[in-house]
């Protein structure tokens, strides 16, 4: 994963970057990236019980170059490697990855000694900046995966946790 | 150039500094702020978009010429809608026959919009498929 | 039930049936004990008969009314008097028998109007299977061929493009051999 | 259009409506050979979510296979459920007691309420509509916490056991299938008014996509697609399985072969599959939900069995190989959506691309039950 250091931009200014990573981070346009099962609850989420609008991540663009985080929901085949990869290339900085449901963590029920036929998670090939667990995982694990986006990207966390339990 | 026409003058360029300036202005921000270059892992950020996939053969093929002429037909309205600017500026200015300009402008927009009747007629709107060099 | 159907089928597919020899493991009753000694026991003999593979198994176990073995050679004859007889194709399935060093192709028909389910097999040598196709009677076939081409290996002579379906394009194994290895 | 014929039109160029497209609902990828915006040849390409569902079939024991089956087609996974718990039932010949034999056809209806639900959705989200993505949405929810009350997941069921089911079904889950068919049968005149008595839909449905019965039958189509070119085969009627003889349903057929005709076929088997879940909640009998003497290993005897049961998309069938182990031999997982897309190439021919894409909505597609 030859990821070159990304030369940091001509004009740098703290402040600035605060104001953009806050806006960066409320408007997060994923890509239609559904691959198998998650995709359906990726669908869910984006629907009108769990709208993921209120966070502003409702607008799912099928071409990469207008969006910010590719949602890989499903099991990545070795036949559709490179298809994700040119995928990943081909969206503007600055990017981030969420591997949605096991299989796109670490192959999920799909592996097995002796397996042929699929990359045991995205982080092989892909610099993955959130993790959701879950087969499939529900909407609000969704909506969480991307809330923890947003405090990965501002660096402080604007909706209330929920403490479990 | 008296006094008065160079104050135009100066609107005039003021309102085209501003122009200018909204639409270059993003490209010089986004130039100065936006991370420079993009993290790839197979070399093809400049890729032609196809769904993942390396595009297959040449986009530059000799096309169809259904697609052409819709665009003739369009330019041809466009012009004359820009010419229908300023005479909606200059409309009942000069006091001629009150019905004048109306007539006017019918007869130029009458004019033009035979070009529409002969392209109907010619079937460009039908959108079958132009099948003359194969049966 | 579709019992004329079937027996039409039956009788139209009987000229296919292929003729095995099958190990029947017989018992014979052991002889009357002599006086002095204890009874003998029933000894257990394998005899081989020959059998037109043709059966009609009980619907409510198998799920299916009609199982015939043919050759490969006759799998279009009969392909070609299903469609015939306005038979659609299910499913073709491979099964990999490397002890017998075969490899076995299961046709599945099945009819509209009336439940009638028909499954003709062929066995083929398991280091070349060959398997003449029927995507030109059946179109359905087409792809059906080629994933079992993509597991097994099987060619079917006469396809018309046998690249791999569900496998990646430059794949050359055949997962679903029971010798496979990742 | 001929070999020769192509290539003297010097206009054809090859389009990828690749593996990442709204409009295959998944990782189907088709090589659309395209002259302007007429489809010259489409091959679709599949094997983009291949996860080797046969393959875990011959390493895993019989019941730890069960899992895989709600992964198949996971929008109306039940009947999937249904098809494997059915084929082992019978190869091993285990009674499953009435009531959860109801039950199975009760949340089997359910889910396939559901897949339409979404199928009606994601199909007018192509046509270019998404607020009735919005309300069918809305509608699935309330299916799909019924379903998770009984069954603990959404969408990737494993309810079902050889010899009955996982637990049996309370009260709040009949009253609240009751009050989901009044609310939903309130909401159907709505959906039919707004969306199939739009003109636009008509426009974009009606006379397109014919699919002829001779095609459905060499390709060896089922399911609403085949029940849209007017032939009346359905496994429940034709092969009748469970308790389904009990329930008085028909089976919606429109003999006109077109998008509009598969559309409309859809939409009609959600009130039948309403009418079934009634009448199953209605005539549910008390009693264990899990046959006495279920084997926990299963070793059905040596030989092969084929059992199929009618999915939302189309007739799934398995064959089973046993050798009389405690794994199978060989799992065949006859997919309905497979067939359904292999006429898809020949029936798209020479059509505009909008026209085809109206095509592939109606017939219903999941990608990873294609490929297994």
């Amino acid at each position: 994963m030859e990821t070159e250091k990304l030369q940091s931009p001509i004009v740098h200014l703290a402040p600035l970057d605060q104001v953009l990573a806050l806006g960066r981070a409320n408007s997060l346009w994923p890509m239609t990236f559904g691959l198998a099962c998650c995709a359906i609850e990726m669908m869910a989420a984006g629907a009108s019980r769990f709208d993921l609008a209120r966070f502003g991540a409702e607008v799912f663009r099928p071409s990469p170059r207008q969006c910010d985080v590719m949602i890989v929901a499903g099991t990545i085949s070795k036949k559709m490697e490179p298809a994700v990869k040119t995928l990943y290339d081909q969206m503007p900085e600055p990017k981030w990855v969420i591997a949605m449901g096991n299989c796109a963590i670490s192959g999920g029920p799909f592996v097995f000694p002796g397996q042929y036929g699929i990359v045991e998670g995205a982080d092989k090939f892909l610099p993955v900046d959130i993790y959701i667990p879950g087969c499939p995982p529900r909407p609000e694990a969704l909506i969480e995966g991307i809330l923890e986006l947003e405090e990965k990207i501002t660096g402080s966390r604007r909706w209330p946790r929920v403490q479990c339990g | 150039m008296d006094q008065r026409s160079t104050t135009d003058l100066l609107y005039i360029a003021a309102f085209f500094l501003g122009g200018l300036g909204f639409a270059i202005g993003p490209f010089i921000i986004a130039t100065l702020f936006a991370p420079r270059g993009t993290r790839n892992i197979s070399r093809k950020t400049n890729q032609l978009i196809e769904c993942g996939i390396a595009p297959i053969g040449d986009a530059w093929i000799r096309y169809g010429v259904i697609y052409y002429l819709y665009a003739l037909i369009f330019l041809a309205f466009d012009v004359d809608v820009l010419f229908l600017f300023p005479v909606a500026m200059a409309y009942n200015k000069v006091k001629a026959l009150g019905i004048g300009d109306f007539v006017e402008v019918v007869l130029f927009v009458g004019i033009l919009s035979l070009a529409l009747v002969y392209a109907w007629n010619k079937g460009v709107f039908e959108w079958k498929r132009k099948n003359y060099n194969r049966q | 039930m579709a019992e004329m159907g079937l027996a039409e089928i039956k009788q139209a597919l009987s000229g296919l049936a292929v003729t095995d020899e099958i190990e029947v493991v017989k018992t014979i009753p052991a002889p009357p004990p002599a006086e002095g000694e204890e009874p003998g026991k029933p000894v257990e003999v394998k005899e081989k008969i020959q059998q037109t593979m043709l059966f009609t198994p009980d619907y409510a176990k198998k799920g299916y009314h009609l199982d015939v073995k043919v050759t490969p050679e006759d799998v279009v004859t009969a392909a070609r008097i299903l469609i015939g007889q306005e038979f659609f194709l299910e499913a073709i399935t491979g099964v990999d028998w490397i002890k017998e060093g075969q490899i076995e192709v299961v046709y599945d028909f099945n009819l509209w109007q009336k439940l009638c389910r028909v499954v003709i097999r062929t066995r083929t040598d398991r280091a070349k299977p060959e398997v003449p196709t029927i995507s030109d009677i059946y179109s359905g076939a087409n792809w059906h061929e080629r994933e079992t081409h993509d597991f097994f290996g099987v060619v079917f002579t006469g396809h018309p493009d046998l690249s791999p379906l569900l496998l990646p394009e430059d794949a050359d194994f055949h997962p679903l051999l029971k010798d496979f290895k990742a | 259009m001929s070999a020769e014929v192509i290539d003297k039109s010097l206009e054809t160029f090859v389009l990828n409506l690749g593996p990442q497209h709204p409009a295959t609902h998944g990782v189907l990828r088709v090589k659309l050979t395209m002259d302007g915006e007429y489809i010259v040849h489409a091959e679709p390409v599949l094997g983009y979510i291949h996860r080797m569902h046969e393959k875990m079939g011959e390493n895993r024991t019989w019941a730890q296979f069960m899992p895989n089956t709600g992964r198949l087609d996971y929008l109306a996974a039940l009947s999937y459920n249904h098809g494997y718990a059915m084929a082992a039932e019978r190869a091993e010949g285990i009674e499953v007691p009435e009531r959860a034999e109801y039950i199975r056809c009760i949340t089997v209806e359910m889910n396939r309420i559901a897949s339409h639900l979404l199928w009606f959705g994601a199909f007018v989200l192509d046509l270019g509509g998404f607020t009735p993505l919005l309300y069918a949405f809305d509608d699935r929810e309330q299916i799909l916490d019924l379903l998770e009350s009984v069954t603990g997941a959404r969408l990737t069921f494993c309810y079902f056991r050889f010899g009955g089911v996982y637990n049996d079904i309370d009260d709040n889950f009949i009253t609240g299938c009751r009050e989901f068919i009044k609310r939903l049968r309130s909401r159907m005149p709505m959906y039919h008014d707004l969306v199939t008595k739009n003109i636009i839909l008509i426009k974009r449905l009606k006379d397109i996509g014919p699919i002829s019965q001779d095609m459905c039958r060499r390709y060896g189509a089922t399911g609403p697609v085949l029940r849209g070119s007017g032939v009346n085969f359905d496994v429940r009627k034709h092969e009748p399985y469970s308790v389904y003889p009990e329930f008085d349903f028909d089976i919606p057929v429109y003999t006109e072969c077109d998008s509009m005709a598969r559309y409309m076929v859809r939409m009609d088997e959600m009130e039948q599959s309403m009418r079934i879940v009634e009448q199953g909640l209605n005539k549910l009998p008390e009693g264990p939900v899990m046959a006495a003497k279920a084997p926990k290993i299963l070793k059905p005897a040596k030989g092969d069995y084929y059992c199929a049961v009618e999915a939302a998309r189309g007739s799934f069938g398995i064959r089973l190989v046993s050798d009389g182990t405690n794994t199978p031999y060989r799992l065949k997982l006859r997919s309905p959506t497979f067939s359904n897309l292999s006429l898809f190439s020949e029936a798209c021919q020479g059509m505009l691309l909008p026209d085809a894409l109206a095509l592939m909505g109606t017939l219903d597609l999941v990608i990873p039950e294609i490929d297994r």
